[in-house]
């Protein structure tokens, strides 16, 4: 299975995402953002980073780079893509998923060792894990606060749409402690924290980030 | 606009010019006018005051640096690929692999603007360790600010970690280490020291240098604007304070900010240009700009270049020409290329939307011509301005204070007896700025980004892994005692090198080569002359002791307020490596039932420790003795036990001494720890001393007698003084115990305190 | 030269940390009297040629877009003499 | 209530990054006719009772300390209606 990871400038974590993919045994796929299309992948991570530098708002100039109309289309379609931190602002940026990320409550860059719980074990990029299960991986972000308005935060959590919450401290000041939210379908996932830092005892705080990449990796062969 | 050009600077010879508001004196004014011929054009003046600067020039370090020079240019591992002189020095790591690595310093303008000096120091390293054919891999940061409740420390640290993570974030360098540290002289004149690493093949070294007649020279990255210009004399010459003390007047020198998304891709665009052969001299632009620039290639090179500064692209088109040559514009750099290169060459930087330009060529004569609107506008001899500055024999004398200091010996201050006051003080210094937890800083920087980071902070090095598949990685510590360098220069450097070295010890690394920041005060008052003299001197010494070339590093004089320098402060930074990172050793206490050894001979040595300061708030005595082959015969244990896997957890003791290596330790997983006083040992000097050359091990159950043979094989103290438990509290028996708890709220909640949540 | 100006600042029911820090540390300096701060951003944008008033639709399309998010920001767009 | 806003803009001298990333992203989507695109920070504090034109001269003071740092910045303080 073919998991493309795009490059935006400015990317900074694509490396770590395609190693994840490799490392769960799937095949890593670098996309470029100035390519027309995302190919014949079959999945697609957009990783962390400040593309284009985020000055603006985080991911507000990567929705609109080439690549970006044909990975909207193909998540429309069903195809599984995964946002992580600035990926995650560019899928709200791009309305794949609902709310914004805004600055940090604390006003601080910030990045440690976090624990999350995963809410929802039943989306394509979280089917390794069990509801309810605590893992630890970094968290890194400087506007990394999840907002969304009251409505919507009720429907996502009528929906359970909530992946993953912050257990513990919350790092950013995320509403209800949200760290990740599925779009209705199912197959767009947007997560502040990094599992691809959490994919090997010597680099990260644990292997627990691999079951994003072998979830998908599962979900896809199984279907 | 008239334009001072070669032909009018002939015709009018006397023409007054303020070359005094430039820096410089009046001697080296006639020595540029005694060197061209005639008056220097306000371009060459600015050029060569610059250039001639002393942040620039070396002018009265220079006699004394020499001495790294005279060190063997080799390292355990093999020759040096490049030393002092290059951009950054270049060691051989092996398999192929060679690591750049430099410090600098970045201090006057992160007190003027804590987060754009701070990021653009940042920023003007990286450059440096890519100017040399690296992949930059990492930074890291050394910090010292005024008192921690100070008003101005308020506003400065906050900028200043800010700036470093915000560039350093954005760039995608992970941030494995650094320092901060308090101290009153240090209000009002901060020192933002940062350090770059970067890895290459060797055959992907490059110099900065321009040979090759014809070829072309190409000026690339961001445009050139009105910023900084005149700063680097101005910074590096003069105090910036003004005579009423107060922030923001126009003889402040201009900030500049920082771009740290454009710098990404003048990396990515940089090294496909290597990669691709395009590049055949290469120079970042700096302090000094394009002044700096063009005159070291040429310097470096065949010694000709001309310049056509029409066609450097402006932010700024009412720049004027000697503006231009000053601007210190942040990410630029100057390639040389193959004529047959430059379409290619162009063609790279435009996928990277980098704006790149020709602007001159390099040529036969021993020339560096600059052209403007059709005239010349400078016509010097490029190693009058980049190498052949002024060099000063400052006079230097040992202050008549220093007897005084070190008479006021520590050994008459009160000292707490008894369990509870030593509880006590434990607890006092484990809360104090200069020990408490870093994390409020360190959390702010992505210590994770590239997903080769073995160790970073909190551990004693930095250890980033450089190739998957063998394991080789390289170790990287920053070490630096104020303190002990005012009681003692020249001990005081060597007790900076010996941390630096110790800490990448630790982590089971071999340390091989050493780059250093020496920060101090005027260098027109001969006390601070003499510390100087007298740090470089031990530096040098301890060096050579320990087999270790200096590979590069920086001067940074003039830190002072008024007439009251800085403590004197150089910065050591020791590389080292690392078979397989697999096998590296962190600090911190994992598993109950492990055996805990302090490594090293303690003696009564309390002269500038951290428990006089906070305590007693006195400085004096003598500090610490050096033994640098003790340090190394340490070193050389710890790799072999870190080999054989004989210790599970290793901690250097430095400031705070053995209290604080165990706070630390128990800290970190929250295991506690049950603690003995050797019988030849008093509680209080056992827990606090800083004598040099120790370190506190965990040794897991079964491996107790193979340690302890390899220790009694080397002959090298070695004292068992506990044992890892879960009990919750960290005990020194017969003495006190804490809980935890109460010893984690000491210590990890000051800074937060200080500066918010 | 015209220049049309485009503020963009959090909805009031957005959290916003750096006006809230703000109004702290005026309150530290000895300011009262105050009873919120809102930290927003200003663009200033220099038009080429064109009339002012012709852009401002544009610019509101590209504030919409761009400038601003709409799920957390308002925004207003504005010709400045 | 009484409202004083208070803009700042980095002098026209120093580089503006993000001002300089928005008119990129402007032009790559197609808005052209534009030659500059500056951004800053717009604060906007609330007063409550106090006459805002008394509390202008107190906020230029702030505003010089703590909401721009002049070396940099330059700044504008004025009541909005
Ligand atoms: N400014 C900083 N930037 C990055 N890391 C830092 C900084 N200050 C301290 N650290 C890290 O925090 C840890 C503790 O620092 P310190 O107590 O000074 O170490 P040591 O005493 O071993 O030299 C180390 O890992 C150090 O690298
Ligand atoms: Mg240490």
């Amino acid at each position: 299975m073919r998991i493309g990871v795009v490059t935006f400038p400015g990317s900074l974590d694509d490396g770590d995402a395609l190693r994840a993919v490799r490392l769960s045994a799937g095949e890593a796929v670098p996309l470029w953002h100035g390519e027309p299309d995302v190919r014949d992948v079959d999945a697609v991570v957009l990783p962390g980073g400040f593309a284009y530098g985020d000055y603006l708002r985080c991911g507000a100039i990567a929705r609109f780079a080439p690549i970006m109309e044909s990975v909207i289309d193909a998540a429309r379609g069903g195809m599984p893509v995964l946002g992580i931190c600035n990926g995650f602002q560019v899928l709200c940026e791009a309305h794949l998923l609902p709310g914004a990320l805004v600055r940090n409550d604390r006003r601080k860059f910030v990045c440690r060792d976090q624990r999350l719980r995963i809410e929802n074990a039943r989306t394509l990029w979280t089917s390794s894990y069990t509801a309810g299960q605590e893992i630890v991986v970094p968290v890194k972000n400087g506007e990394g606060g999840y907002v969304a308005d009251e409505p919507t935060l009720d429907r996502l959590e009528a929906e359970r749409r909530v992946v993953a919450r912050y257990a513990g401290e919350n790092p950013n000041g995320s509403y209800r402690d949200i760290a990740g939210v599925v779009n209705e379908r199912g197959n767009v996932v947007g997560l502040m924290p990094h599992p691809e830092h959490a994919v090997d005892e010597l680099t990260g705080p644990s292997t627990d980030g691999l079951g994003f990449f072998t979830s998908v990796l599962e979900s896809v062969v199984g279907a | 606009m008239t334009v001072d050009t070669i032909e009018n600077a002939a015709k009018t010879p006397d023409d007054p010019q303020p070359w005094a508001e430039l820096g410089l004196k009046d001697d080296e004014y006639a020595r540029i006018r005694d060197i061209l011929g005639r008056r220097p054009t306000s371009s060459e003046l600015a050029m060569y005051s610059v250039m001639w600067s002393e942040h620039c020039s070396y002018k009265s370090s220079k006699v004394h640096l020499r001495r790294f020079g005279e060190l063997q240019q080799e390292t355990s591992v093999g020759k040096l690929l490049a030393g002092i002189g290059e951009n950054a020095g270049v060691v051989d790591v092996g398999n192929g692999y060679a690591v750049t690595f430099k410090i600098e310093s970045h201090n006057h303008p992160s007190y003027v603007e804590p987060y754009q000096g701070a990021a653009t120091g940042v920023g003007g390293i990286v450059r440096d360790i890519l100017a040399m054919g690296a992949r930059p891999v990492g930074v890291m940061d050394s910090l010292r600010f005024g008192p921690l409740d100070a008003p101005d420390t308020q506003r400065v640290l906050p900028g200043v970690v800010a700036g470093v993570g915000g560039y350093g974030n954005c760039l995608g360098l992970p941030n494995v280490g650094g320092e901060v540290v308090f101290d009153p002289t240090y209000a009002r004149n901060p020192l933002v020291n940062a350090l770059c690493v970067g890895v290459m093949r060797h055959e992907q070294l490059h110099l900065a240098k321009a040979s090759g007649v014809g070829n072309q020279v190409i000026l690339y990255g961001a445009r050139t604007g009105g910023d900084g210009i005149g700063g680097v004399s101005v910074l590096a010459s003069e105090t910036f304070e003004d005579s009423d003390g107060s922030a923001g007047s126009s003889r402040r020198p201009s900030v500049q900010v920082g771009d740290p998304f454009m710098e990404k891709l003048l990396i990515e665009c940089t090294l496909q240009l290597f990669s691709e052969g395009l590049i055949a001299g290469i120079q970042d632009l700096g302090g000094a700009g394009l002044s700096c620039a063009t005159s070291e290639l040429a310097s470096a090179g065949d010694g000709g270049m001309h310049v056509v500064l029409d066609r450097v692209p402006l932010r700024d088109s009412t720049l004027a020409p000697e503006e231009i040559l000053m601007s210190e514009s942040q990410e630029r750099m100057m390639a040389v290329v193959e004529p047959a290169s430059v379409e290619r060459f162009m063609e790279i930087c435009r996928t990277w939307d980098v704006r790149a330009d020709v602007i001159g060529e390099v040529t036969p004569a021993g020339r560096l011509t600059v052209e403007w609107r059709g005239e010349t506008v400078v016509d010097v001899p490029p190693r009058t301005v980049a190498h052949e500055g002024p060099v000063y024999q400052r006079p230097y004398e040992r202050p008549a204070w220093q007897d005084d200091l070190e008479a006021a010996s520590p050994s008459s201050l009160a000292r707490p007896s008894g369990g509870d006051a030593l509880r006590e003080t434990l607890i006092r210094m484990a809360a104090s700025a200069n020990l408490c937890s870093r994390s409020w800083v360190t959390d702010q920087y992505d210590r994770y980004v590239l997903g080769n980071t073995v160790l970073a902070q909190p551990d004693d090095a930095g250890v980033i892994r450089i190739d998957e598949e063998s394991g080789l990685g390289i170790a990287m510590a920053t070490d630096g005692n104020g303190r002990y360098t005012k009681l003692d220069p020249y001990s005081g450097a060597q007790l900076a090198l010996a941390e630096a070295y110790r800490n990448v010890a630790v982590t089971g690394a071999r340390p091989l080569a050493v780059t250093d920041c020496l920060n101090f005060g005027s260098p027109e008052d001969p006390g601070v002359m003499w510390q100087f003299a007298e740090a470089v001197r031990g530096l040098a010494d301890g060096c050579q002791q320990l087999g270790m070339p200096v590979t590069g590093g920086n001067v940074s004089l003039y830190n002072q307020t008024g007439d009251t320098p800085i403590l004197p402060t150089p910065i050591v930074g020791v590389l080292g490596v690392v078979d397989d990172v697999r096998s590296r050793i962190p600090y911190g206490f994992r598993e109950p039932g492990q055996i805990i050894y302090l490594l090293g001979a303690t003696r009564d040595e309390f002269g500038g420790s951290e428990w006089a300061h906070v305590v007693h708030g006195h400085l004096g005595g003598a500090p610490p003795a050096v033994d640098l082959d003790v340090e190394r015969e340490l070193a050389d244990l710890l790799y072999h036990a870190c080999r054989d896997g004989l210790v599970t957890s290793a901690h250097d003791l430095s400031d705070g001494g053995l209290g604080q290596a165990l706070t630390e330790s128990v800290l970190r997983h929250g295991m506690g720890a049950r603690v003995w006083v050797p019988d030849d040992l008093d509680p209080f000097v056992f827990l606090f001393s800083e004598s040099s050359a120790r370190a506190v091990v965990s040794v897991p159950h079964g491996e107790e007698v193979r340690f302890t043979s390899l220790c009694e094989g080397r002959r090298f103290p070695h004292a068992r003084i506990g044992v890892v438990d879960d009990a919750g509290v960290l005990e020194v028996q017969g003495q006190f115990s804490i809980p935890l708890d109460e010893l984690r709220r000491a210590h990890e909640s000051r800074l937060a305190q200080t500066f918010g949540d | 030269m015209p220049r049309v100006v485009v503020d963009v600042m959090l909805k009031p029911e957005i959290l916003d940390p750096q006006g809230k820090a703000v109004h702290g540390a005026l309150e530290r300096l000895g300011f009262d009297g105050i009873s919120a701060v809102r930290q927003g951003k200003r663009f200033e944008i220099e038009l080429d040629g064109k009339e002012a008033s012709d852009a401002v639709a544009e610019i509101e399309e590209a504030a919409s877009t761009l400038l601003a998010n709409p799920v957390i920001e308002d925004f207003d767009v504005r010709v400045e003499p």
